[in-house]
């Protein structure tokens, strides 16, 4: 169920350039159903930033009831963010979305885990749950260059990690895609920007392969219309599913990307 | 004594708050939150005859204390509202305004027609104002003898009490106000979006898909207030307000300017729980400034007996 | 290499920074924090034949990302204007735009013929918009052939180049600039500010005592873009834009949408180093976006060739 | 001369209901020219709320670089600014405005102090430095109810001190009006409401006067004419005054109330 939350931060740190990792403490994590998932957070008591941002749950501990995101200063709203301290309060919103589906692939089957810059967060929480399953896990982590870079080493904990960099300044030099084609897997999951998610889809089509996507919203709970996106080709088809509701993650060719 | 119930033509409301149309679907997301049984009425999302899938995304872009969306009036279609939604919202002890949209007066005509006999709509609002449709849609909302004539028909053919929502991107909102008035309607809602923009820093695109958007949010509530402070002492119907509400305080202002009751659309957005919350507050609002009813407050800033209730020090 | 310099009708500018009409008096306020010379332009406060108290107080009310005024053009007159204020203003290198208003055809013409002849005022800015003064103003820029016919008497008497002022509280901008454009305008500026209105939570009554003003500041950035965008494509003559700017990524937005400089005018209160401050930031900012210089930026969410310059990760 | 400053602030604390204590450390002190004058602050860095709002200072010192505002948290800005803590830097534009002329009343005369409500604090400075000066200072403050009452201590310390409340629960019952009649004095310096300032200017015509008004302000730097108050009833007439420039303190008949 979707809980809103005053939810005191434990801590903030940039771990790399330009990203975050806040950490929460919230009753809300005990609604978390699935890797992947994401909340809506308001900045602001104030009206300007207006809207909430949503943002992945990269990690969480029921036990502890804290919940870890990871996020890049973009605009106006991840500014501010990225400005407040431990023991600030957030007004937050969530769990939201359905996230990835990790009973789609058995013990001592391997999965592949594809993410893009901000698109890596959601990744680690499902290699974790994979991990502990008995899952073989590959992580493919694409970034912009060397100083974007982060969780390396924790995603090497769960397994076999790749990481390309745009510029080659670290890692190999290129796209994600050009590491997977070499790679086998039973189950990809992929988190990402748009371009890289459509190159996937195209490439495995053949594949048992989740996806999961961004748009912006304004509700987050499906009932602005905001977030939509077509389930066919067809121009006079309207069957439609909602990112913030039906997704984020979608089964690959369930949408149009 | 409840500060709060009042009539409208067609509605008794428990209390004046409302969810504004296409800011809170039909209902069924928000009824995660709260028991909307709670609130005064539900204005539901626009109902076309077709199904619409709407414009493409993105469709929302935020702006400095407001935010602009360009749906396209995306709806299941008049079918399947009669079949599904409406039913479904049934179960709730709430009045139920439709919104009627469309391209031509066929189509409103044709979705009044059958959505006002749904046992749970006590009114219609015709939006003769959507900024985000290319055909119909804005046309009726400028010209006043088009919207005067729209609502002559709407009105032949509705089983219960019809709204004209208004459109505030028109140099002269009171012709528009008389002209649907004349026309017959019962009341007016209003302001529907300021048409807006907003571009894109990196590619110098417009950030929304269909280019521009409604303007909606806390930005036009200055707009909101003073054209239902012109509109209200023009005619004789009611206004259901709208237009940046977010608080118990801007529920008094809109009274002030001239509303009969309120609709609260983008807050739904920043807080699933702003309408009960204002609904909490507005009693002790009420008696904090010293009114025994709600209603007191209506046309306040241009009615001859409003006097100062208190002062500052 | 200056990113920044351009060519306007009538208008050598530094850069296209500018403050807006009433929001930097005279200049001399403004002078204590800074070399005006600094400035592309200014654009100094609206000035009327006779000289004028304007309305009582209070004048203005604060909303939400939004102020609203009701000055009521309060000027010395246009012989104390000319004697005083911009002789004052020639001690600066910088070009100055004169804002001529007044509530019959006969003032503006009279403002404009001695006004643009003064040595440093280099454009006239013809405020056919305000929406404070009770005769004329509002009128003269909502009826396109009004606001035509007054250009051409303007144009004819003016020493120097032509900007008119647009309202945007009209249904279509597209018709009133292309009116103005036919009556001989040389450029347009754009927006002024949209009527609005605040409530006085404890006495009921609007807080400014003109009860309506004008609405201006960031809230109503989206519908300044919106119409620049739209007129831009319609007319082929320059457009200096306005409303809501307080940052150079407003400042490129708005040359995204086709304004060809820019007038800041709220922000000025809020940061009194505001428009230096802009004019610093800008050449990193095009730098950042890759652009050699900012004139690129003018239109380029409608151009074809506007490709993205770069993407996020 | 003007300045824009950020500064730290060293303590905030809520003195009387809703009547809050900032202090903060500013270079501008140095600008400083009488008492009376007043800052413009920016609230938050954030658009909402837009406009600076303006504060009176109500006392400073030039050896610590610090000064004083004492105000009452009514509105959305007043609020915030009552939730900032001791280290938060505040965008503070000042010193503005023409104060108390100190020179008008001469040591071993008599100078009555009245203020009322908010009206209070700048009083506190120009009693101060009147009673450094060898002015016998009197002072006689208005406040609605017992709870609202600051200062008494401090002004007691300068002098004799009046309370009054509108609701009669602390000092005499009614309005400083009341209490003036009795009095005898050369110099009346008031601040306070309208409706306050108007009663005195009409009985005390006869007198030397100055009053400290208050209206709605925009740049608050003399530019933008949201502040202005006619100079003589004559209709036709447009001389004024601004209160942000030329005040806020005027001679009494200076200006029309
Ligand atoms: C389901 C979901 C999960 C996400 N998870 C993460 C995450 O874990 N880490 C992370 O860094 N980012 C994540 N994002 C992207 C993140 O929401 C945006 O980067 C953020 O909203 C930008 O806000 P801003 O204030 O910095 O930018 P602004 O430009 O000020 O934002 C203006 C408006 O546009 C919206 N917006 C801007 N960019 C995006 C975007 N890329 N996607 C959606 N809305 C956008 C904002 O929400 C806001 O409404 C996620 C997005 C979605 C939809
Ligand atoms: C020269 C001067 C000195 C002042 N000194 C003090 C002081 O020392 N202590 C104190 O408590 N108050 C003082 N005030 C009043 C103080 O400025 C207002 O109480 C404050 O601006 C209210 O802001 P808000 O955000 O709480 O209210 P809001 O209602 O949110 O304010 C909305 C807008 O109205 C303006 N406003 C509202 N009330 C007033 C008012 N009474 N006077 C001027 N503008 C107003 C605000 O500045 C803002 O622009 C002074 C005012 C002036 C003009
Ligand atoms: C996302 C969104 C969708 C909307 N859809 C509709 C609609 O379908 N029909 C309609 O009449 N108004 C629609 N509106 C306008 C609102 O009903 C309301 O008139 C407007 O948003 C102003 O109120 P607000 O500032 O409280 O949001 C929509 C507004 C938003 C933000
Ligand atoms: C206090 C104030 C006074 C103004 N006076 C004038 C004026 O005299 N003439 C004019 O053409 N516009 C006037 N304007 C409008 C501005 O020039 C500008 O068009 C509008 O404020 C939008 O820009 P902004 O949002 O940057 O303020 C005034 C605006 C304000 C806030
Ligand atoms: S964000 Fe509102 S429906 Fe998805
Ligand atoms: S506040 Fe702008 S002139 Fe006084």
């Amino acid at each position: 169920m979707i809980k809103k939350e005053l939810c005191n931060i434990i801590s903030q740190e940039e771990i790399a350039t330009d990203i975050f990792e806040l950490t929460v403490e919230a009753q809300l994590v005990n609604e978390i159903t699935a890797p992947g998932q994401f909340v809506h957070i308001r900045i602001d008591k104030a009206l300007d930033p207006l809207l909430r941002r949503p943002l992945s749950i990269s990690s969480f501990n029921k036990v502890k009831s804290q919940f870890t995101m990871i996020y890049r200063t973009d605009g106006k709203g991840t500014t501010l963010l990225a400005e407040k301290r431990q023991g600030v309060q957030l007004d937050i919103l969530g769990p939201l979305g359905n996230g990835f589906p990790v009973d789609e692939v058995n013990a001592g089957e391997t999965a592949l885990l594809v993410g893009g810059g901000i698109g890596v967060p959601p990744l680690y929480e499902l290699s974790k749950q994979l991990t502990a399953k008995g899952v073989k896990v590959i992580h493919v982590l694409g970034f912009q260059t060397q100083s974007a870079v982060f969780f390396e080493q924790k995603f090497l904990e769960n397994g076999e990690t790749y990481i390309t960099t745009v510029d080659g300044s670290y890692g190999t030099k290129g796209f994600v895609t050009d590491i997977i084609r070499d790679l086998d897997f039973d189950c990809l999951y992929t988190c990402g920007p748009t371009p890289m998610l459509k190159a996937i889809e195209k490439e495995y089509a053949h594949k048992k392969v989740f996806l999961s996507l961004e748009e912006r919203m304004g509700c987050g709970v499906g009932a602005c219309f905001a977030c939509v996106c077509k389930t066919s080709n067809e121009q006079e088809d309207v069957s439609y599913k909602k990112v913030c509701s039906d997704g984020p993650v979608f089964r690959a060719g369930e949408v149009v990307l | 004594m409840s500060k709060l119930r009042l009539e409208l033509p067609g509605l008794t409301l428990k209390n004046p708050i409302m969810p504004a149309s296409g800011c809170f679907g039909f209902g069924k997301e928000y009824s995660q939150f709260y028991d909307l049984s709670k609130l005064g009425a539900i204005m539901i999302k626009a109902t076309t005859v077709e199904p619409r899938f709407g414009n493409p995304t993105p469709r929302v872009a935020e702006t400095s204390a407001g935010m602009l969306n360009a749906i396209g009036l995306q709806n299941p279609g008049l079918a399947s509202v009669l079949s599904n939604e409406l039913p479904w919202l049934a179960q709730y002890d709430v009045p139920i305004i439709a919104n009627v949209a469309g391209s031509q007066e066929e189509d409103y005509v044709a979705v009044a027609k059958s959505i006002s006999k749904a046992s749970n709509v006590h009114a219609l609002e015709i939006n003769i104002s959507c900024p985000n449709v290319k055909t119909g849609g804005i046309a009726f909302g400028t010209i006043p003898d088009v919207a005067k004539h729209l609502t002559k028909k709407v009105k032949d053919v509705s089983d219960v009490p019809v709204y004209v929502k208004l459109s505030p991107n028109v140099t002269n909102i009171v012709e528009m106000a008389k002209a649907v008035e004349a026309g017959g309607a019962d009341g007016l809602t209003m302001i529907n979006t300021l048409v807006g923009m907003r571009m894109d820093l990196k590619t110098g695109k417009p950030i929304l898909a269909n280019r521009t958007g409604g303007l909606s949010g806390p930005a036009i509530k200055p707009v909101a207030l003073r054209m239902i402070y012109e509109v209200s002492q023009a005619v004789n119907i009611p206004i259901i307000g709208m237009g940046g509400i977010e608080s118990a305080e801007d529920v008094i202002e809109f009274f002030y300017a001239g509303a009969s009751a309120v609709a609260v659309g983008t807050a739904n957005f920043v807080d699933p729980f702003v309408c009960p919350t204002i609904i909490e507050e507005l009693p002790l609002l009420l008696e904090k400034l010293g009114y025994e009813h709600i209603s007191e407050c209506t046309g306040r800033s241009w009615r001859k007996h409003g006097e100062p209730t208190y002062h500052r020090a």
